[in-house]
């Protein structure tokens, strides 16, 4: 029976090693000490405090957060119709079509910040946040697609049929039948989108410019310069603002079903 | 290449990216490196937007990083004017990156240092401010008199040390060369010294701010630093000390350059004067930021303790004319890659 | 399932065609930089990068902490996600809730933590010495260990949730059978679990490879410059030394490392199955 | 005139061909059922008739109306699936609501008329429930009445009592039965399990390889197969193909010289077999018992017969030999050997 031991202490072990990390930055941000320790030197909502009067963060924050939103719609767009197709018709070259859209996932994103910056904004003058905003979308776009098919794949297409029969149109049988009952798929894909894009760093590296720079591009920068607890600060509201909206949605949603 | 730019504008429609808005608005884009930010903003951009009705797009990174940004968009510049080492100025020159500099029309110009005026001799580049360059270290755990102490068996593994592609690892590697009675450009002996003791070393840096960290954390006790970056080692509850070493400190310069081709020559040649002006150098003195170029500016003694204050100082530095570094980066990096890097 | 052809290439070629603009064109374009040598085409930019031995280095480092990160996600992933999965449904829930949590955080954030953790006073060394192991401290950052550490913390979580769905996926009866008919926990491993989760192994391994590959932050700040990896020097080798067929050189042995490693991840998931 | 008609109606999937120039007139009022193994093209033809699967050739005719391209939402069908195909996220009233409010109704009209389908199948009660947390016979209530509601001209059912238990499916049938002879739809259902077929259809049509084997009442079905298919599909269990006026075995032929005209082949019913005398000998290779009668199979030189007998007769031990005979008085006479 050594199994009932060994089972628990090892996740035990694991959730140590993910979430210590996690804890030393929350622990940080309310540190009143100059630099990152642990434990943490003192109490104070200095450094979470700071973090609203860096001004670039305030921008950077709504760059990444345009991306994040932007290149999670767009990604959604793009995809909910190609995994509608790869999961509704018979589609000659749907692997093809899988594949490319799988792509983002297996090409680094450095590489991506980089080809784009070299083909894109370079020689043909593609704006930074425009370039940022294609290449977030690719991003996502994976994600997107396989969260939408999985959804989708637990729907069963007679479905649809049935409210064609019914008279709808097969427009109105994918808004009346298949958006409804596929809403949770698309939330945990928004989510996940939002996530990957929020918190992306090898694509962006590259693509930021005067006045267009990502959050965390953005942080690494000021790490650079900065070396005291404000990005663990602003690291901790970013994470209780994800966890807050994550907790909301498997509330009313049930999101985690999806996932 | 058509279809880029017809995809582009395309999708900047569909994006609604507005250039109109932006373009009713006179804007200056300014590359910069990325310290100190929020105080710039308060004594530097912030009263210069206000003079000048017009809104400043600041672009910020280290001065290769930039550099090499600058050379990526040489057909269609970003920036207006940028601040960049002399070392890269001059290869920024050398590549045709960056125009003359119409000295009539800075004001300030006048009440530079000398030294500050031309330093690379081509009419390209203006300095705002230089730095000494030496070491800071734990004064209860090591006494240092020379860069050479920095080597010694006990002090090796406490040590973090330039990366040879910071602006402060040629420097750094040069009075190493010095101490060690090899002064040749070629710095081969200071490299294969320090690659004697790679494995001591605790990390070759490339941001100096970590070293605040390391510091802190005593995962060091001492390395090599620019005078700019002391400012937060002074915050820190530890006994440190900035070494005078017997050869000398090292250090560098910082220089105003105009892209070629930048759009809004005037208004760059403002903001340069604006922030050789001696206002804005005192204040950025008194913030301890940079150290002044500007002749006129005078600190209290509190200030002229933690930076780099001075004619006579700024002339004892032992620099590394610019074009001895530009001339010798590839073999340093070549041969530091070869000995350190593996 | 539906018949229409010309509307299901509407639906699917959008998403297809973005991808294909957005990421075959330019990335297509960036390693065809690496074969143009002076004459025209050449692998000269080949050569001359592995000539160097610290590009050799970097290169077997790279795929070396790839393969390590990877291959201890999957091991710890299984035993982790067996647990989690064999938990009653409320627990599954939370497990997985804290097994996800740190990825809500930057992974900015997150690296530094890592500078705090494994420092010479940090609390890996302090508990070091606490148990006796050592009397000096050992030094951990910028050492491999240090990116090694922190790549898997990064990318752990991304192996275990893609187990976890593979594993509850699992025929219920499958494990007691395969006991009852007399296999020990390595052969139901092997002949049992492995294949009917191979699916989860193959998105979990390539997204832990792929992430590993392409995880610039960690090697940046935990290894610093004595331990470089490709995307490191990737950078390094466009931002300090404009070397852009190097560049293309190493983006193109990124993009083969990554390819190779879901392949291959095929391969062994389909090899061990037995068809 | 036929009330529903199928002229030459050829479909395929993909390169595959699955139904073939198939021909049938459906009246009006009629309760017909689609009989045959899966793959014979009964549910594809169904669905043709639906409109969710194209037409390659041919022609359906609805009401004297050419339905062959028109789009499913306007032929004025019904299908229930057979998952029932209920909208998970509405409520058993909003799913019988569906298609009379995209026809545009609403208020008290649409309230009556939903209530009354649901009042019609038993299940006002549940009017405000989800329809996940129902059971099956229950969802299959729904299905139902969220396609008469529509009152469609023809009511199509895609193997509407598989996916019920036995005591429900007898329930199920009795009321698809009450529910065609009150509004005298016309009803197609589309069934692999021949009991089924013949104790609901006016008609059955046997298909088989995309096309129709045989069409007829359910006595025509059962008792006069026309072919060996039809023959074993309604449990004629021991057939032997005539030729020259010999039955072809597996061992030597048998004279047949009373075969009726015309007679392709004979089939016998396993009750149909002469058993403990007749011209043949067989040994016994399995026996099973069956409440009041008794199986059994035998190893013959014909090849393989089975028959049933009284289960009050003393039983045959396996192995023991036992003599039998086919006779022709109570064999089938099936027009085609195949």
């Amino acid at each position: 029976m050594t199994r009932n031991i060994l089972a628990p202490l090892t996740l035990g072990l694991v959730l140590l090693f993910l979430i210590g990390p996690f804890i030393i930055i929350v622990a940080a941000s309310f540190s009143a000490g100059e630099t990152l320790a642990f434990p943490p030197q003192g109490f104070s909502f200095k450094w979470i405090a700071k973090v609203f009067t860096v001004e670039s963060f305030r921008q950077s924050f709504g760059t990444s957060l345009f991306l994040a939103i932007g290149g999670t719609l767009a990604a959604l767009i793009l995809g909910i119709p190609a995994a509608y197709a790869m999961s509704r018709y018979r589609l000659p070259g749907a692997e093809t079509v899988r594949f490319m859209v799988s792509l983002p996932i297996v090409v680094p994103g450095i590489v991506v910040g980089l080809a784009l910056l070299r083909y894109f904004v370079i020689p043909a003058g593609v704006p930074i946040l425009l370039a940022l905003f294609l290449a977030h979308t690719a991003l996502i776009l994976p994600y997107a697609v396989r969260v939408v098919s999985a959804s989708l794949a637990n729907l069963r297409s007679d479905m649809e049929e049935a409210a064609v029969i019914l008279g709808a149109s097969r427009i109105g049988a994918f808004v009346r039948v298949v958006l409804p009952n596929i809403r949770g798929g698309i939330l945990a894909a928004f989510i996940l989108g939002f996530v990957t894009s929020f918190n992306q760093v090898p694509v962006s590296l590259f693509l930021s410019g005067p006045g267009v720079r990502t959050l965390p591009i953005d942080m690494l920068g000021y790490m650079e310069i900065v070396f005291d607890p404000s990005i663990a600060a602003l690291s901790s509201l970013l994470a209780f603002l994800s966890i807050g909206i994550v907790l909301l949605a498997e509330r009313f949603l049930g999101f985690s079903r999806y996932v | 290449m058509k279809w880029h730019t017809v995809l582009s504008s395309a999708m900047a429609l569909t994006l609604g990216v507005g250039g109109a808005a932006q373009a009713q608005e006179k804007t200056l884009t300014i590359s910069v490196y990325a310290f100190a930010q929020d105080e710039y903003n308060q004594i530097l951009y912030k009263p210069f937007e206000e003079k000048c009705g017009c809104k400043l797009v600041v672009e910020t990174g280290n001065s290769v990083e930039r550099l090499a940004k600058m050379e990526a968009n040489k057909a269609a510049p970003v920036v207006d004017m940028a601040v960049i080492s002399t070392t890269d100025a001059l290869q920024a020159s050398r590549a045709g990156l960056i125009d003359t500099i119409d000295t009539s029309k800075l004001s300030n110009y006048g009440k530079l240092y000398d030294i500050a005026k031309d330093p690379n001799g081509d009419g390209k580049s203006v300095g705002y401010t230089f730095y000494a360059t030496s070491i800071v270290y734990r004064t209860d755990k090591m006494k240092i008199t020379s860069w050479a102490d920095l080597l010694k068996p006990e002090y090796a593994s406490h040590v973090a040390w330039p990366n040879i592609t910071t602006n402060q690892g040629p420097p750094a590697l040069f009075m190493l060369g010095t101490a060690l009675g090899q002064t040749a450009p070629d710095l081969k002996a200071p490299i294969a010294a320090i690659a004697d003791k790679k494995d001591d070393i605790v990390t070759f840096y490339v941001k100096s701010s970590q070293l605040v960290q390391l510091m802190q954390q005593e995962e060091i006790w001492a390395a090599p630093i620019g005078r700019f970056s002391w400012a937060p080692f002074a915050k820190l509850d530890l006994p440190l000390g900035w070494a005078t070493p017997k050869e000398g400190q090292t250090g560098g310069m910082n220089v105003m350059v105009l892209t070629k081709g930048g759009k809004n020559r005037d208004l760059a040649l403002q903001f340069m004067d604006y922030w050789l002006s001696t206002e804005v150098q005192t204040k950025i003195a008194e913030a301890m930021i940079d150290s002044p170029a500007n002749a006129e500016v005078k600190v209290s003694d509190a200030v002229a303790n933690n930076i780099t204050y001075g004619e006579d100082t700024a002339k004892n530095l032992k620099l590394i004319p610019a074009a001895v570094a530009l001339d010798n980066r590839d073999a340093w990096l070549a041969e530091w890659n070869a000995k350190v890097g593996q | 399932m539906f018949h229409n052809r010309a509307e299901a290439y509407a639906l699917a070629l959008p998403a297809a065609v973005f991808a294909a603009i957005v990421f075959l064109v330019p990335v297509g374009l960036l390693l065809s930089e690496g074969l143009h040598g002076p004459g025209g085409w050449s692998l000269s930019a080949y050569v001359q990068f592995f000539s160097e031995p610290l590009n050799q280095k970097i290169f077997l480092r790279t795929l070396k902490l790839g393969l390590m990160v990877t291959a201890t996600a999957a091991v710890i992933g299984y035993a982790t996600a067996y647990a989690i999965v064999s938990m009653p449904a409320g627990t599954k829930g939370r497990m997985i809730g804290l097994v996800v949590l740190p990825m809500m955080i930057s992974p900015v954030a997150r690296t530094y933590a890592w500078i705090v953790i494994l420092g010479r006073t940090g609390i890996v060394n302090e508990a070091l010495k606490f148990v006796g192991l050592t009397d000096a401290p050992i030094r951990f950052l910028f050492t491999e260990t240090a990116v090694f550490l922190g790549l898997l913390q990064l990318f752990l979580p991304l192996m275990i949730i893609s187990l976890v769905s593979a594993l509850e996926n699992l025929p219920k009866d499958a494990v007691p059978a395969a006991r009852i008919l007399g296999a020990n926990w390595l052969q139901v491993f092997v002949k049992i679990i492995l294949p009917l989760t191979r699916e989860g192994l193959i998105v979990g391994g390539t997204l832990v490879f792929t992430g590993s590959l392409t995880a610039y932050i960690t090697p940046a700040i935990l290894g610093g410059s004595k331990v470089l990896m490709l995307e490191t020097l990737l950078y390094q080798q466009v931002t300090v030394a404009s070397n852009f067929p190097a560049a293309s050189v190493i983006a193109f042995l990124l993009i083969a490392m990554s390819f190779s490693a879901n392949i291959l991840l095929r391969r062994i998931a389909t090899a061990r199955s037995g068809k | 005139m036929s009330f529903l008609r199928l002229d030459g109606l050829t479909l395929a999937y993909g390169k595959t061909p699955a139904v073939e120039g198939l021909n049938l007139d459906i009246h009006r009022g009629e309760l017909i059922a689609l009989l045959g193994p899966s793959g014979c093209g009964k549910t594809t033809t169904m669905r043709a008739i639906a409109g969710l699967m194209p037409v390659r050739a041919g022609q359906i005719t609805l009401d004297g109306r050419d339905i062959t391209r028109v789009a499913a939402n306007r032929r004025e069908v019904g299908l229930v699936f057979q998952s029932y195909a209920l909208f998970p996220h509405l409520t058993v009233f909003e799913n019988v609501a569906f298609g009379l409010r995209l026809k545009g109704m609403s208020g008290k009209a649409l309230e009556d008329k939903v209530m009354a389908a649901i009042a019609s199948v038993g299940l006002t009660p549940f009017a405000q429930r989800k329809t996940p947390d129902m059971s099956g016979g229950q969802q299959q209530r729904v299905a139902l009445a969220r396609s008469m509601v529509m009152e469609p001209k023809v009511l199509m059912l895609d193997e509407p009592l598989s996916n019920l238990d036995a005591r429900l499916r007898l329930e199920m049938r009795t009321e698809l039965q009450r529910v065609q002879k009150k509004t005298g739809l016309t009803m197609i259902f589309v069934t692999h399990d021949q009991i089924e077929a013949l104790a609901l259809a006016d008609r059955i049509v046997v298909m088989r390889n995309g096309a129709i084997e045989q069409i007829g009442t359910p006595e025509d079905i059962y008792n006069r197969p026309e072919s060996a298919f039809v023959a074993d599909f309604v449990g004629f269990e021991t057939i032997f193909a005539l030729k020259d006026g010999a039955m072809v075995t597996k061992g030597e032929p048998v004279p047949v010289p009373d075969a009726p005209a015309g007679a392709a082949a004979l089939a016998w019913r396993p009750r149909a077999v002469t058993f403990g005398e007749g011209r043949f000998e067989g040994t016994v290779l399995s026996s099973s018992f069956a409440g009041s009668a008794r199986e059994y199979l035998l190893d013959t030189p014909l090849g393989p017969v089975k028959a049933e007998v009284d289960a009050a007769l003393p039983a045959h031990d396996l192995g023991a030999t036992v003599r039998f005979d086919l006779p022709v008085a109570t064999a089938a006479a099936l027009r085609r050997a195949e």
